[in-house]
């Protein structure tokens, strides 16, 4: 199932490495994978690798869809 | 006792280490137990130094519990092996609802330990004795050979006594009873997974390992009628509720918002792949009693600061299959079931 | 958590439910495969089932590179940890999977052998570093996204000169794994297991992208919808695949579009390439042998090829005959078909793989069943 | 308790081995208890199924005492690590003159072990609790990783009362008191060397271990005024006699003919180097009472069948350094110092 | 005990007390040195002292080959265990024997080396076969008594073709130190230490036999008694001694006639010579360096030597300045003539190998000397 | 001080070895450095090896010595 979590970029170190953070929690991770990460973006880690760079735009849309869908109905009481 | 003068030359507790003639029976034996432990646990009961501990009790019914700790590594955020090994009895003897008096103290010691070590977490031991009122009357010290422990175990074994006005036990939970617990779940095994080689993560969380005797008698104060009591931690929530509603013959309905859970546990579970009902805890404490006075002693519970984020997290339910069930945040609902082993990070 | 709470939202699955509820057609049936693990992992973790109208049936696929491997390659595993010289490393994952006559990575470590956990490939290659007298061999598993951190931890023991560390591959693709179940028999001519779409993999599809399954959907006119495990995105996907099958069309959609893109990750993509070629054949657990769906390492870093350079013998594998695993990762048994289901095989004893993660079909039966039949 | 349905296949006591998940917390920990420790030692309170035992004493003072064992080998002629650590338990309480009732026993097993060598050694216990009429009322299980620990490291507490007109304490021994021993020295230790690796002798001697508080039931009625008794294991009658010495602030002086050693012993420790006075014993006592009544506590203690090599070896003497001497069957005098660290087998 | 008890006995030992009484001549002293530690333990073992006359005093000579090896051999030792390469092994008395900077090598077991206590070459042996991939060290010491054993141990490993077994050999010669002590000024020249009779080593003189002490009775006009080490033995001898004392002789007696011949034991003779050879210089603790005293294994067999097969770099050994060992083992100084004594240095942490071993005379002097003081 | 003691020999076995008695208890040593030995002798042993055979002529004559030395002397009481 590839357990794999958004996590957001504190700081990149050097040889391809960074620090990631969820939920407070922090930990030492590859960029070796990925391509122009920056501090502030949020990627996917799998196994110790970032996978891929999170797309906060499309994030959004998505998030948008959920309204767009359900937007006739009401939550039960 | 006028013993000192055997001991001609002191312990070396900067540069010493365990030497197997520390566990040997002799009088490197004595000397470790007088200066290292009598010192730090000095009282009445344990100065009578025989290999027994003999005291009067008030009456009631006598309580006794045991527990041996072997964790790794034996220090970590929030407390080691010696206050573990503290609070981990006190609360055993006081979730009966009795009031914890003595411990003893059985050490296994690995060959090549630093004195130094010794003495923190003996120190610890002692300190956190004095803290939850109870005296360490008796002890044991062995020694095993290098390649044979892991630093240091130790057992405790504690005694204590119930007024015969309480009557808390795992096979009174009745459905309709309410669920409480005193706290943030998973603290303690966050913070020693985060520590563990390999799976190294930063986490600022620490262990909640605590001497709850204190929260317990004001629960019983409030609550005499509290149907059953237990401290969730190997195993976590999931385990003792399991073992609870198996004892018992019920099931449980737990509500999965309502149960505390800090963000760091949360993110390193999702990290590593784990569940935080099924992480350990070391001053937790489940508590399980009738409907109408659950209120009264979630109010109790929050009085006391050992309980400030206490909360009522589900309802004991008739089930013939004594399954334990969770409400999820989403709207569904799952079995929670106990882990086949023990929880291994994964990756899938 | 940031992209992650808002996809576990309680009132939006509620709103979700009753679209889905109001859209389905009540005079048929929906069965959705979820091929992979992790969507499976979602619908029980938060009880997203109970949400769903009673005609749409999610049918666990093989989508777990756990339950996949097949004995044979466990028995490999064991037979390197017991060797005095290697230290066997893993993923947790693989510790419990039963090998033949009950061992076990677990149990072999129990009797003494090296065995250790490690989290990531990058743990792997510090054991190399720490144990310079000692062979590391990583028993590599997964599919296309566990495959490029391993073709990287290769590329560093390179760099490193590290000479102690070796890859067991068992590195499998996902797209073989559909197209097997698609065109076996029972999908496909005799029509005893319908399957109207699929739930196509978050994490797979990360570094694959969208664009492999587009021949699928041509060649066996089923829609599959991209879709990440939190489980929002399983509701939102299962109800594209709803209006999809609704509307009779058969298409990619990607739901994951926040992570996946149309070419995946051409980086790792490149990178795996470079280190594994194809298997002409690799075996899986309940599919059997399935033609170019498992990679090996190429022989320009044979060096690091564990099978090349510590060759170990194992006996042939015995598989318990009376394991339905096989069937049952086809989706033609249900756990309780089994023989063995709940006495001798359990979560603590799994005989077969399918009772080793808790996303197994039998261990969420033995876990979540006994509930669904009890209530 | 309706439970032995959640565990669905039974333990394989016959090829299966201790693994990790058995100390997890799940549900493989709930079987093991339950279906090894839990049937052998099954009692009313064990059955209570709590992280505690609760019982009623009766009236007395309470006295309570700790023991780990760590034994190697785990099997040796005449008993294995399991009713060791029932006896050295049983015996630290009774030594007190009091009557033991409850035991807790905590194990530390090590990951590997196999279940069948674990099932003997936990019915040697039950049955060891069975005839000294103890039952072992809670317990603790904890599971370490392979290479720390040795097998099986067993803790015992165990817990009794003694009535009001008992005092019997390590500072109690008076100038002109007479020490009594109960028989054989040595063999204990003899009969576990016989088997260590290196040292490899054959010799038919059996351990002494056994449980003692049926006889010191018989003393203490005989002879209510019994000043000190301990047990002389580890550091052997050397160390017991030493720390007593220390206790009271008195000197001893022992006769080496009366002191009951087996031709066996004496021939190991000849070949090793080592001497019978400082090697471990596990069913001896050491017994000091005022002299008039010597005569009448040894032949209540030659009338047990535990007792019957019963002797008076010695007298408490006055003496401001506390040596203990020992007038040798040749007719002079030595110290009997504690051993420094631990006795070991030397060619010179 | 056949050929022990009948040496034991109680009745025997008062008689010839008596005997020693009356026979001692009340004007004058005796100081009859027994070179040997095992005549000291039999005298401490039994209470002999107690059964002598006054004017006997025992002088306890540097007999124990524990306490005369110098601090820089035991660092030596401990230099072989911390290697990972290296199980070290040796007889028990050796594991406490400190070394320098409050070393032991049961302290450098408690840090993690590997070092094993055996009862016998053959069990060094026996770790060799059982360990092929570690070196086996064996620290050997011991008088002439000690070395055929490890000579046989390097002929058999010669046998058994073993490559992995080594000796650390610091097999010392009793002849050499005896005539050393009866050189010294302090005994010679200046008579600070008058010695007026030996007691001759019992085992020793099994394997070396009565011949070799001819030459110091000739040479330094003092009686021998070679004794055996029951108590009636060194009681006897002594009787032996002062009757010489008594009749002005000066002989080699040999009251341990059921053991020691004249010549000795040949084969073990000629298979230490065989295999050892005399080194030009040796070092013992109180005796400084002592020649042709100490046996280095030949070059024909140096596949076993230790020394010259592993070589190890020591820093130079530092005794510890106050410890006044040299001056008590030659019988000038009493160990409460050491600022250490009983309070730095204790047989739980002995600064000094006379401390170490029961009957090192800072041992024996710290339980028996304290009584002895006290009464 | 070179501890040995005085053991009888209850069997020869393969190789130079035997095994030895003392009290009761036997142990397995070896024979390699003495010769002549034949079950019933005593040996004295040392780490494991037989150093010598006890002359038992000569024992016995030092026992009559004792009583020769003190056949003046009485046991006090
Ligand atoms: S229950 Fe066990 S044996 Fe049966 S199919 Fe499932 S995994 Fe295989
Ligand atoms: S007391 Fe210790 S330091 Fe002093 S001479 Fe003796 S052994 Fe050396
Ligand atoms: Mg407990
Ligand atoms: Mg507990
Ligand atoms: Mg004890
Ligand atoms: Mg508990
Ligand atoms: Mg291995
Ligand atoms: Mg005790
Ligand atoms: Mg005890
Ligand atoms: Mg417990
Ligand atoms: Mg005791
Ligand atoms: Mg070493």
């Amino acid at each position: 199932m590839c357990l794999a979590m958004p996590s957001k970029v504190v700081d990149v170190l050097n040889d391809d490495m960074a620090i990631i953070e969820l939920g407070g929690v922090k930990k030492t991770i590859s960029l070796g994978l990925v391509e122009d990460v920056t501090p502030g973006d949020y990627v996917i880690v799998h196994v110790g690798y970032a996978l891929s760079k999170i797309d906060e735009d499309e994030a959004l849309k998505t998030i948008a869809l959920f309204e767009e869908m359900t937007k006739n109905e009401s939550v039960a009481p | 006792m006028s013993t000192r003068t055997a001991y001609t030359r002191s312990l070396d507790l900067k540069n010493g280490v365990v030497e197997m003639s520390h566990g040997g029976g002799g009088r490197a034996m004595s000397q470790l137990i007088e200066q290292l432990f009598g010192d730090a646990f000095a009282n009445d009961i344990l100065a009578q130094g025989n290999d027994q501990a003999a005291f009067e009790l008030p009456r009631g019914k006598v309580v006794m519990s045991t527990d041996s700790f072997v964790i790794s590594p034996l220090f970590f955020p929030g407390g080691n092996i010696g206050n573990l090994a503290v609070h981990g009895t006190v609360n055993d003897v006081a979730l009966s609802g009795g009031q914890p008096l003595y411990l003893t103290a059985g050490f296994i010691l690995e060959e090549g330990f630093p004195l130094k070590d010794l003495k923190t977490i003996v120190d610890s031991m002692a300190h956190a004795a004095h803290e939850a009122g109870v005296y360490i009357v008796t002890g044991d010290t062995k020694v095993v050979e290098r390649g044979h422990g892991d630093g240091v175990y130790i057992n405790t074994t504690g005694i204590g006594v119930i007024t015969d006005d309480i009557h808390i036990s795992g096979e009174r939970a009745r459905p309709g009873d309410k669920i409480l617990i005193n706290g943030y779940v998973g603290d303690h095994g966050v913070a020693i997974m985060s520590l563990r080689e390999g799976l190294g993560f930063e986490a600022s969380v620490q262990s909640d390992c605590a001497s709850l005797n204190g929260l317990i008698g004001d629960m019983v104060k409030a609550v005499p009628d509290i149907h059953v009591m237990r401290d969730p931690t190997r195993g976590g929530l999931a385990a003792t509720l399991n073992e609870i509603a198996r004892q018992s013959g019920v099931g449980m309905m737990l509500n999965e918002p309502d149960i505390p859970i800090r963000d760091q546990v949360r993110g390193a579970c999702e990290i590593l792949g784990l569940d935080p009902l099924y992480v350990a805890n070391e001053g937790k404490l489940l508590a399980i009693c009738p409907e109408d006075q659950a209120e009264t002693l979630l109010h109790a519970m929050q009085a006391h600061p050992l309980g400030k984020q206490a909360a009522i997290i589900g309802s004991v339910i008739e089930d013939a299959n004594s399954f334990v069930q969770l409400k999820t945040g989403f709207g569904g609902t799952r079995v929670v079931d106990w882990i086949a082993g023990e929880q291994l990070p994964r990756i899938c | 958590m940031k992209h992650v709470d808002e996809y576990r939202n309680g009132d939006t699955a509620q709103k979700l439910a009753a679209t889905l509820a109001r859209e389905v057609d009540p005079a048929r049936d929906y069965r959705l495969m979820e091929f992979c693990g992790g969507h499976t992992h979602a619908i029980f973790r938060y009880g997203v089932q109970d949400l769903l109208p009673g005609n749409v049936k999610m049918i666990h696929g093989p989508g777990c590179p756990v339950c996949v491997l097949p004995i044979s390659r466990i028995d490999q595993a064991i037979a390197y940890a017991r060797r005095s010289d290697v230290i066997l490393c893993s993923y947790g994952d693989m510790l419990r999977v039963p090998g033949s006559k009950f061992t076990s990575l677990m149990k072999a470590k129990a009797e003494g052998c090296d065995v250790r956990m490690v989290y990531s490939t990058l743990d792997a290659l510090e054991l190399a570093q720490n144990n310079p007298d000692k062979k590391i061999v990583f028993f590599a598993i997964g599919f296309e996204t566990t495959t490029p951190p391993t073709a990287m931890a290769i590329k560093q023991a390179e760099t490193m000169g590290l000479k102690n560390f070796f890859i067991l591959s068992n590195h499998v693709l996902t797209p073989s794994a559909i197209q097997n179940i698609l065109e076996s028999p029972d999908v496909r001519a005799l029509g005893s297991v319908p399957l109207d779409g699929f739930l196509g993999p978050a994490h797979v599809s990360v570094v694959i992208g969208s664009q492999p399954y587009e021949y699928f959907v041509e060649e066996f006119q089923r829609p599959v919808v991209i879709s990440g495990f939190e489980p929002l995105d399983v509701m939102q996907s299962i109800l594209m695949l709803v209006r999809q099958l609704n509307e009779g069309r058969a298409e990619v959609e990607n739901q994951y579009l926040r992570a996946v893109t149309h070419m995946g990750n051409t980086k790792a993509k490149k990178l795996v390439a470079e280190i594994f070629e194809l298997r002409r054949v690799f075996e899986w657990r309940g599919l059997g042998e399935v033609p170019y769906s498992g990679l090996r390492i190429k022989e320009e870093y044979a060096a690091f090829d564990a099978e090349v350079q510590i060759p170990v013998e194992t006996p042939p594998a015995r598989e318990n005959k009376a394991c339905e695993c096989p069937a049952i990762l086809r989706g033609m048994k249900k756990p309780t078909d089994c023989k063995l289901f709940g006495t001798h095989c359990t979560p603590e004893n799994p005989m077969g793989s399918c009772m080793v993660s808790a996303e197994g079909a039998c261990a969420a039966y033995y876990s979540y069943g006994r509930f669904r039949e009890a209530v």
